[in-house]
């Protein structure tokens, strides 16, 4: 059991990395109540998916994928470009996102003064029980 | 807040779950013949007399009529692999005028008594063919503009969005 | 060589981007302009839309080469019968809201228009290429585009619009982040990305427990962006607080998308074997059913309308996911396969875009948010409180309305595999319906202003909304009685033959 | 206030008056060398954004937008992603519905069908660049800008 889990995991350490990585956003992204670290937990979960990606195209003396004789002759295999491309379009919508987040933030400090997730519930339960109609 | 605490604790525990579940199936790490990189294995026959057939060249009937059954694209001829000793390529036919050459796709490996048929990654081929066809040798470049250039519309248009989104949101006395 | 129709599909969501490029720039110039070129934009897709269908159900699917690579080495755009019909959906409505919003939009954002109109259009943008497309990595990033840009729609309004918008960006970016993760996982078994070629590879892998992973993931992923039971929680703000012709996008469309994007990934990539392995759509059809029943009940509590409207979204999901769940097994032929969801999607995108296009008329004209500020409203505005009428009891399912046809085709298909407990569910959430829209129509109807406590401010007898924002909600609430007769003369059924065709759906012939 | 503290950091901005130019050169060198080794329309247009991020940092946000006003990082943004929409379509025009949305190759800039696609990547890289380079600059803008505003007023 010790032998085959030592195993598992010395061979797709990668993996396990990644696992770690993307509970620690998780667990972030839900139970953190700052806005701004909800936002940086998302940032890190997304970033242990783009950690996973890379290293399914890691090749053992693997080179990067520019076209080179010499390396070849030397007995060097190209990485898989594949993850990267995928992964440069996908960093950038996690930037997008995160501009927008960062923007509704803003907004949100603005109108409420405040960044913490309950306190600005609580702001808006105050205002609909004073108007007694939705705030909109 | 204490609710709140339990379904963290309940999700955190199911994704965790289901990840540690997968993790005995995910090719190895830095594997060269992992099916994201080199080759995904499609099915094995008995070899059979067909080792002579490709040997010349031809495809064995078997092998066509299983490709068949799978709704896969159907091989012209074989080729024995450099530097491989019981290893084939096999090619598919120029099916379309982008491609003035045919196509390596498949590949038969005999192990034993059976030929086990695989099916190359698409990378192999950018690897092999990208340069030539795009004239950039950097892969990751003429994946990204060429190969698959739609994504990275896509991806600009992400951005693009993203920008508008925040002058959406932020921009005020502006006359957009 | 190519016919010309088949440059069609990567021409709709070129034009899109093209006018949301022009919209930002011209509107620079004289923001009245960026309106019509988005009329003109969306005319053309529609008409565009109509040609692809016909083609594709005189000659069969487009497969569109982007750049002129095959598919296994690059993109590919493909266009079947279903696509075609989803497509002609999501621009229709788009048409309609766009009409309407001329006159809304200079009411609610005067000084917001072009940026408004640019996102807008690339939401479309958005909805189009992931309708359109047949790579799935390339569906991730079209459903990124169009989630982007409805995060900065929906808060466009501002105040308690940003709370919702922020709660649907974190919880949408962690469905799509799920369906990220699942197409990782399919890709590093099968090495592929393309649609068709992974739904070829997988079948040896069916075992595997990474692919086992990846659809659960999917399905999780897409739960969360198609507001399915258990993650709504970020609904019915996000749909209460956007400006009015986005919550009907949002509620009429785009949840619909992330359905078909479902329907696709199960039936087009995990084919049919698969999912008869697999207890899923059991167990989703018991999600649906508690989905139905506890947006039902929801909306009831609710006293502001677009809200009470969100949470009958909640309960149309779970219809359409009642009736995906319930494919597997119906084969009879009107309301066998797929036919039933595939219905309530367009019904529900006709009947949800007038009833909150009618909402946001109220809202335009008088501020009107609760359902109990509506008294008298009847008599203001007669031609809005009409086609609200006819969208309700098209919701409640009254006969010939569109509403009673998917509701029926739904019961017919839950009778086929003799469980009578769908049966009562959906004949229960029917009342539910009564109930809640009854509230509505007798307040709207029945109760008299009362004179001295008057929340409309002061305007006189007859208070109708300007002619470009009535015309597309009499539209929609006309053709909800139209296209009930129409469905019921089984005309578009073919169309939806042909997609129960293509996934082996139905009673094989 | 505001003077006595640009005298102060004399020193930092003719450091940054040095090296924005060489940033924006590498950021050029990054864009169009993006076929032949690491590099690409995204990176150099991060890094050509981050040239106008130093500006601002040293100068300050009202200097920086009189170098690169609203309506010229707005056009520039929806320039960008024009070149790349604009060499797909193209490429359906040139070949008179022959090629594909995309298909660089039928693009005749040269006789030759690869050194079309080559040229054709070298575009849409460009265009990519400079989509970047604007969006940053004016999320960039936005997201700063409304601080000082507060504090101003």
């Amino acid at each position: 059991m010790v032998e085959w889990l030592t195993a598992e995991i010395s061979s797709k350490y990668n993996y396990w990395v990644s696992i770690l990585l993307m509970l620690i956003g998780f667990y972030a992204i839900i139970a953190k109540d700052n806005l701004i670290k909800k936002i940086i937990g998302l940032s890190i979960f997304q970033t242990a998916i783009f950690l996973f990606y890379i290293s399914l195209g890691v090749v053992r003396k693997g080179t990067a994928p520019i076209v080179s004789e010499e390396m070849i002759l030397k007995g060097y295999a190209y990485v898989n470009p594949l993850p990267h491309v995928l992964i440069l379009t996908a960093i950038v919508v996690a930037v997008a996102t995160t501009a927008v987040a960062l923007s509704l933030i803003i907004r949100l400090y603005e109108e409420y003064g405040t960044i913490e997730e309950t306190e600005i519930i609580g702001a808006i339960k105050r205002k609909e029980a004073d108007q007694d109609r939705p705030a909109f | 807040m204490k609710g709140h605490k339990a379904i963290t604790l309940i999700l955190m525990i199911l994704l965790c779950g289901v990840l540690v579940y997968v993790a005995e199936d995910i090719p190895d790490f830095g594997d060269p013949k992992a099916p994201a990189i080199k080759y995904v294995k499609l099915f094995h026959l008995e070899a059979g007399a067909s080792e002579n057939a490709l040997n010349q060249g031809r495809i064995p009937e078997t092998i066509s009529i299983a490709l068949k059954e799978r709704k896969f694209p159907l091989p012209s001829r074989a080729e024995k692999t450099p530097g491989a000793e019981n290893d084939w390529d096999v090619f598919i036919p120029k099916e379309e005028a982008y491609y003035p050459k045919e196509e390596k796709f498949y590949r038969i490996k005999k192990e034993g008594e059976r030929l086990h048929l695989y099916r190359y990654a698409f990378v192999v081929r950018w690897i092999e063919k990208g340069f030539k066809e795009t004239g950039a040798p950097n892969m990751v470049t003429h994946g990204l503009a060429d190969y698959r250039g739609y994504d990275t519309l896509g991806e600009t248009v992400v951005i693009f969005t993203a920008g508008v989104s925040v002058i959406l949101l932020l921009r005020r006395r502006s006359r957009l | 060589m190519t016919s010309f129709v088949e440059h069609l599909p990567i021409l709709i969501i070129a034009i899109s981007l093209f006018s949301a490029l022009t919209i930002l720039v011209v509107g620079w110039f004289n923001n009245r302009s960026c309106i019509f070129i988005f009329w003109l934009t969306l005319l053309a897709q529609f008409i565009m839309s109509l040609f692809i269908l016909n083609h594709v159900l005189a000659y069969g699917p487009i497969h569109y080469w982007l750049g002129g690579w095959k598919p296994p080495w690059g993109i590919e755009l493909v266009v079947d019968s279903l696509n075609a019909y989803i497509l002609i959906i999501l621009l229709f409505l788009s048409l309609a809201c766009a009409i309407y919003s001329k006159s809304n939009i200079e009411h609610e954002l005067p000084g917001k228009r072009v940026s408004f109109y640019t996102l807008f259009q690339l939401l479309i943008a958005g909805l189009c290429g992931v309708t359109l497309t047949g790579d799935i990595f390339n569906m991730f990033v079209f459903i990124e585009i169009f989630s982007i840009s409805a995060y900065a729609l929906i808060a466009a309004r501002g105040k308690i619009a940003l709370k919702a918008s922020f709660t649907y960006l974190i919880l949408g970016s962690i469905g799509t982040c799920f369906f990220l993760l699942g197409i990782g996982f399919l890709y590093s078994i099968t090495g592929s990305l393309n649609l068709h070629d992974l739904s070829i590879l997988l079948p040896p892998f069916y075992d595997n427990k990474v692919v086992k992973a990846a659809f659960v993931f999917f399905i999780v992923g897409l739960s969360i962006k198609m507001a399915l039971f258990p993650f709504h929680t970020w609904l019915p703000d996000a749909h209460a607080f956007a400006p009015a012709e986005i919550s009907a996008m949002l509620s009429g469309i785009m949840i619909e998308i992330s359905t078909y994007v479902f329907i696709r990934v199960s039936f087009s990539v995990f084919t049919l074997e698969f999912l008869k392995l697999l207890p899923v759509f059991d167990i989703l059809c018991w999600v649906a059913v508690a989905a139905i029943l506890m947006g039902s009940v929801m909306a009831i509590t609710q006293v502001n309308l677009k809200r009470m409207l969100a949470y009958s979204s909640v309960a149309n999901m779970g219809y359409i996911m009642l009736a995906v769940g319930l494919s597997l097994s119906a084969v009879e032929s009107p309301w066998g396969g797929l036919n039933p969801a595939l219905m309530h999607i367009a019904n529900h995108a006709l009947m949800k875009g007038c009833l909150f296009l009618a909402a946001g008329a109220f809202i335009y004209k008088a501020n009107l948010w609760n359902i109990t500020e509506f008294r008298g409203l009847a008599k203001k505005m007669p031609y809005t409180c009409a086609a609200f009428v006819i969208a309700a009891i098209s919701m409640i399912g009254i006969p010939p309305s569109v509403g009673f046809v998917s509701k029926l085709y739904i019961i017919m298909a839950s009778i086929e595999i003799k469980n009578y407990f769908f049966v009562a569910v959906l004949l229960i959430s029917s009342l539910l319906n009564l109930a809640y829209f009854w509230r509505v129509i007798e307040t709207m109807y029945m109760k008299h202003e009362e004179g001295g406590r008057s929340s409309h401010g002061s305007h006189g007898t007859s208070e109708e909304i300007p002619l470009g924002m009535l015309i597309p909600i009499l539209l929609l609430s006309s053709l909800c009685i139209v296209m009930g007769i129409v469905w019921l003369g089984k005309v578009p059924i073919p169309v939806l033959d042909q997609v129960n065709l293509m996934f082996g759906l139905g009673k094989v012939p | 206030m505001n003077s006595k503290k640009e005298e102060e950091n004399v020193v930092i901005e003719t450091a940054s008056r040095i090296m924005i130019p060489f940033i924006q050169l590498f950021a050029l060198y990054v864009i169009t060398h993006g076929a032949l080794g690491p590099g690409g329309g995204f990176q150099g247009g991060v890094v050509f954004a981050s040239s106008y991020f130093l500006y601002i940092v040293v100068f300050n946000i009202i200097e920086g937008k009189k170098r690169l006003p609203e309506s010229v990082y707005t056009t520039l943004s929806s320039t960008g992603l024009c070149i790349y929409a604009g060499v797909g379509l193209l490429s359906i025009i040139l070949s008179f519905g022959m090629a594909q949305y995309l298909n660089y190759g039928f693009i005749p800039f040269t006789s030759h069908f690869e050194k079309n696609r080559s040229l054709g990547i070298d575009l849409v890289e460009i265009g990519v660049g400079i989509t970047v380079m604007a969006v940053m600059v004016s999320i960039f803008f936005d997201l700063a800008g409304k601080e000082k505003k507060d504090k101003g007023e």
